[in-house]
């Protein structure tokens, strides 16, 4: 079983954190798992994006992926290197409350107003984690409840309050793909 | 706990300071200077929790001299930075090797441009510095532990030449202990016990003893530690090749570029060319009768690394025919200036092995 | 009535500033920039004036300030400022540094170069943290403060004590004015700015080295929301560090 | 009645909340819709009276701030002042 995906956006948005809560959950799952993060040197509002690669055992991966099955599209700002490394016919989960989901060709495009879920679930700041919990559903390499777990681990002491709406906000991400 | 439960999610930074804590290293100090800080933030969370202590330095040029100090002390220590934050560094580095003091130094670099700062040096006198060169997370972990066993081995500073992939990348990696065997006690350090007893230690890089026990003298103790570094020399160095037994190309690559040339060696090997890698994994002491014999039937050897020509010189002195040289790296930055630029990454390399092969 | 033609009477930003800075949201040290500039075109002083930029997020101001500027090593703008004024006495010089670059990789140059009385002004940004690298300890870090290399908030016990630059620099002679203000309120931009004009007034009368430590909100680096800069900044660092232009002790 | 009003670049604008704290009289709040970089932006209501308040705490440097010497007759819109010609 292997998996790729390079989550894409603008600093900000939580990109780096998907990717590390998604990385984590698959190794505290047994699997192994690598995950790069390609950031600007600002804080916020610079590019933002991450590859994560999950895989049974023996793990080979290059840090920067030469090609991806599947790519999230949190932001359209910067996301052409990301587009431009998904294969033909390869998954395209597009943060539609935001980027525009007509621009992605020749990919199987799914449309989530993340922005939107997330309010609806009453965790405004999470639509990251709205994305999360859709792409997980899509792909099965871990289940909702193992993004939780490792979410929860992640989220430093100073942010904890926000762990209750990053919970809602992975349930409702998967809920629409389930829905879908 | 299966080997697979016990792997933890770390990044190179994380999995570097849980290595470095499994080898005993408790003293770090450091100043914060990307990537690298991620390295001095794990430190100061972790070192503490095991009974260490991590300084934040005002600048590097007392970071170094902090753990210089600690390892007089007989502590197993370490410090980093980039090549920027080494270059402070450099003197205090002279100091260390013409001391005899151990100490593990992680370049935790921007990019390849460091490689003449780690394996010439930039301070005074005659000294080299074994620098390792991991390609990936978990032979950094493996290097980490080896590096202090070395620098306690040799009593020198001794380098990791880490990069932002390495300091960035995460991966779930099981970092466990890891046995070299023993080493002589540290008599040598400084705790204050010889004083008053007339053989009360000194360390000095002139090492001109005391008036009732005179030193060897700059002269003396200067030939010695370079004996040293020559024994250093004959059987550190270290390398790995990658399909290069029938190898006509032969790639030369160190460090995460490595890594890449592997995936494109494998790549071109399927469209039927006879490539190979060949990888320096001690950049000092440099790997040259391995290269000898790596290169003997190679028709094509062509260097490989981020920069504008640097480790082309070790090359150039050892392959088997200089001729068969060609340098096919370059300068490439990411904007930010933090990391690397476009030309890591397997369709340049492809291009580039190639065109040079054609 | 007639329709009232509405006058300007404030601009958003001087012709000087020729960018973005892509900064973080409720940073301070945009507003330090936009007063100094100003302070530089109320002077009249912009084309003989050279800045002398240290390492922080501020770099990012060296690409968009219409002045001429010299990006210096970490820590060393004292020191080249030094040698800027002493061959082109004409100039005016003004560095510009944040506390890690400062008081942390630079104490040495500040200090000397103040007890030297170089006919220059330096402008401190402190903000408590490295802000570029997200929001590290500093020597200016106050005890208590949260930091990403001090996580349970500075304790002396371990960390010592912060460094108050304006205080030990107003202790040295050839020191000709030393002022500290906060950019977290209306009111503190505006007497900031004017703390920055008499900086530079002096300068230009030549009464020897002056400096302007200006607090700059930084919420990213202390774990605030970006609206609550202001009042940490009230609450933690003015208490550290208070406002107003400091006593010089060290008069000839 | 507004003495004053605002020009507001909303795309610069990182919703830092400074201006809105700022305003004395305080007709500055923050819009619902994002900007394209999704950061919510300053919103204009009457009263202002061009004191140059939001101005001078703007990190972002997005308000222009004019006065009417005369006040207007009729109160100005809620929401975004247009930018006003001259």
């Amino acid at each position: 079983m292997r998996d790729e995906v390079i989550i894409t956006g603008i600093g900000g948005q939580g990109i780096q954190l998907m990717a590390k809560t998604l990385a984590l959950a698959a190794t505290r799952g047994g699997l192994q798992a690598m995950l790069t993060s390609d950031v600007g040197g600002e804080m916020r509002g610079g590019p933002s994006q991450a590859s994560v690669v999950v895989d049974d055992e023996g793990l080979r991966a290059l840090p920067i992926l030469p090609s991806t099955k599947s790519v999230v599209v949190m932001h359209h700002k910067h996301s052409a290197f990301a587009l431009g490394r998904l294969v033909p016919g390869g998954l395209a989960l597009v943060n539609s409350s935001v980027a525009d989901p007509a621009a992605i060709r020749d990919a199987e495009v799914i449309a989530v107003p993340a922005l939107e879920i997330a309010r609806a679930a009453d965790a405004p700041n999470a639509a990251g984690f709205v994305m999360l919990g859709a792409y997980a559903t899509l792909r099965l390499i871990v289940d909702v409840a193992a993004l939780g777990e490792a979410m929860r681990e992640l989220v430093p002491p100073y942010r904890a309050q926000h762990v209750a709406a990053n919970l809602r906000a992975l349930e409702a991400g998967a809920g629409t793909v389930l829905a879908a | 706990m299966t080997a697979a439960t016990a792997r933890q999610l770390h990044d190179g930074c994380a999995a570097i300071t849980e290595s470095a804590i499994a080898a005993g290293c408790r003293f770090f100090a450091g100043y914060p200077i990307s990537p690298f800080t991620g390295l001095l933030e794990n430190m100061s969370r972790r070192l503490p929790e095991a009974g260490g202590h991590c300084l934040n330095a005002e600048s590097e040029i007392e970071a170094v001299n902090m753990a210089l100090g600690a390892s007089a002390a007989g502590a197993r220590a370490a410090t980093g930075s980039c090549g920027q934050g080494l270059a402070l560094m450099q003197e205090a580095i002279a100091e260390l090797a013409l001391n005899e003091l151990p100490l593990v130094i992680f370049n935790m670099a921007r990019n390849q441009q460091d490689y003449f700062q780690a394996t010439r040096g930039g301070g005074w006198g005659d000294y080299r510095t074994l620098t390792l060169a991991p390609k990936d997370v978990p032979e950094a972990v493996e290097h980490t532990q080896l590096l202090f066993h070395l620098a306690d081995r040799y009593r020198a500073p001794v380098m990791l030449y880490g990069d932002p992939l390495i300091a960035q990348t995460h991966v779930s990696v099981d970092v466990a202990a890891r046995d070299f065997g023993p080493l002589p006690a540290k008599d040598w350090a400084l705790d204050g016990s010889s004083g008053g007893t007339g053989h009360s230690r000194q360390i000095w890089t002139w090492a001109m003893g005391k008036a009732t026990e005179p030193g060897p003298g700059p002269d003396g103790h200067w030939r010695a530690v370079a004996a040293k570094f020559d024994e250093i020399a004959g059987t550190e160095a270290r390398s790995e090749t990658y399909r290069a037994d029938d190898a006509e190309t032969l790639v030369v690559a160190f460090g995460s570029a490595a890594l890449f040339v592997e995936h494109v060696v494998d790549e071109l090997r399927a469209d039927g060319h006879r490539v190979g890698l060949f990888r320096p994994v001690t950049l000092w002491p440099f790997p040259g009768d391995d290269l000898a014999a790596a290169t003997r039937n190679a028709s094509r050897v062509l260097v490989f690394e981020l920069n504008a020509g640097q480790m082309l010189d070790d090359v150039r002195q050892f392959t088997h025919d200089r001729g068969a040289v060609r340098f096919i790296g370059g300068v490439s930055i990411h904007a930010s200036g933090l990391s690397f630029g476009p030309l890591l990454d397997v369709g340049p390399i492809r291009e580039r092995i190639l065109e040079a092969a054609a | 009535m007639t329709e009232a033609a509405p006058r300007l009477v404030a601009r958003d930003r001087p012709d000087l500033i020729l960018g973005d800075h892509g900064l973080c949201p409720g940073c301070g040290e945009p507003l330090a920039l936009r007063i100094l500039l100003e302070v530089l075109e109320e002077l009249d002083i912009v084309r003989r004036s050279v800045g002398v930029v240290g390492h922080g997020c501020y770099g990012s101001f060296v690409q968009i300030m219409d002045v001429e500027v010299l990006q210096c090593l970490h820590g060393r703008a004292p020191s080249c400022a030094t040698g800027i004024k002493r061959v082109r006495p004409g100039t005016v010089v003004f560095t510009m540094q944040g506390d890690g670059d400062m008081v942390n990789e630079g104490l040495q140059e500040v200090l000397h170069t103040a007890a030297r009385g170089e006919n220059v002004t330096c402008v401190l940004l402190n903000n408590g943290v490295f802000g570029d690298t997200g929001g590290h300890q500093t020597a200016t870090t106050v005890v208590g403060q949260r930091t990403k290399t001090s996580l349970d908030g500075r304790d002396p016990e371990t960390h010592g004590y912060p460094i108050p630059l304006a205080e030990l620099v107003a202790s040295l002679a050839g020191v000709c004015y030393v002022a500290r203000g906060a950019v977290s309120s209306a009111g503190g931009v505006a007497r900031t700015k004017r703390m920055l004009r008499s900086a530079f007034e002096h300068q230009l009368a030549g009464d020897g080295f002056g400096l302007v430590e200006i607090l700059t909100m930084c919420p990213t680096g202390w774990f605030v929301p970006a609206g609550s800069g202001p009042q940490y900044l009230t609450s933690s660092l003015e208490a550290a560090y208070p406002l107003g232009e400091l006593p010089l002790r060290g008069q000839p | 009645m507004s003495r004053g009003t605002v020009s507001i670049d909303v795309e610069r604008c990182k919703d830092c909340d400074l201006c809105v704290q700022a305003c004395p009289p305080k007709v500055l709040e923050m819009s619902a819709e994002v900007n394209e970089m999704g950061y919510r932006f300053p919103v204009l209501h009457d009263g202002c009276t061009g004191c140059t308040a939001c101005q001078l705490v703007c990190p972002d440097y997005v308000f222009q701030v004019y006065r009417f010497d005369v006040a207007p007759d009729e109160p100005h819109p809620p929401g975004q002042a247009a930018a006003p010609d001259g």
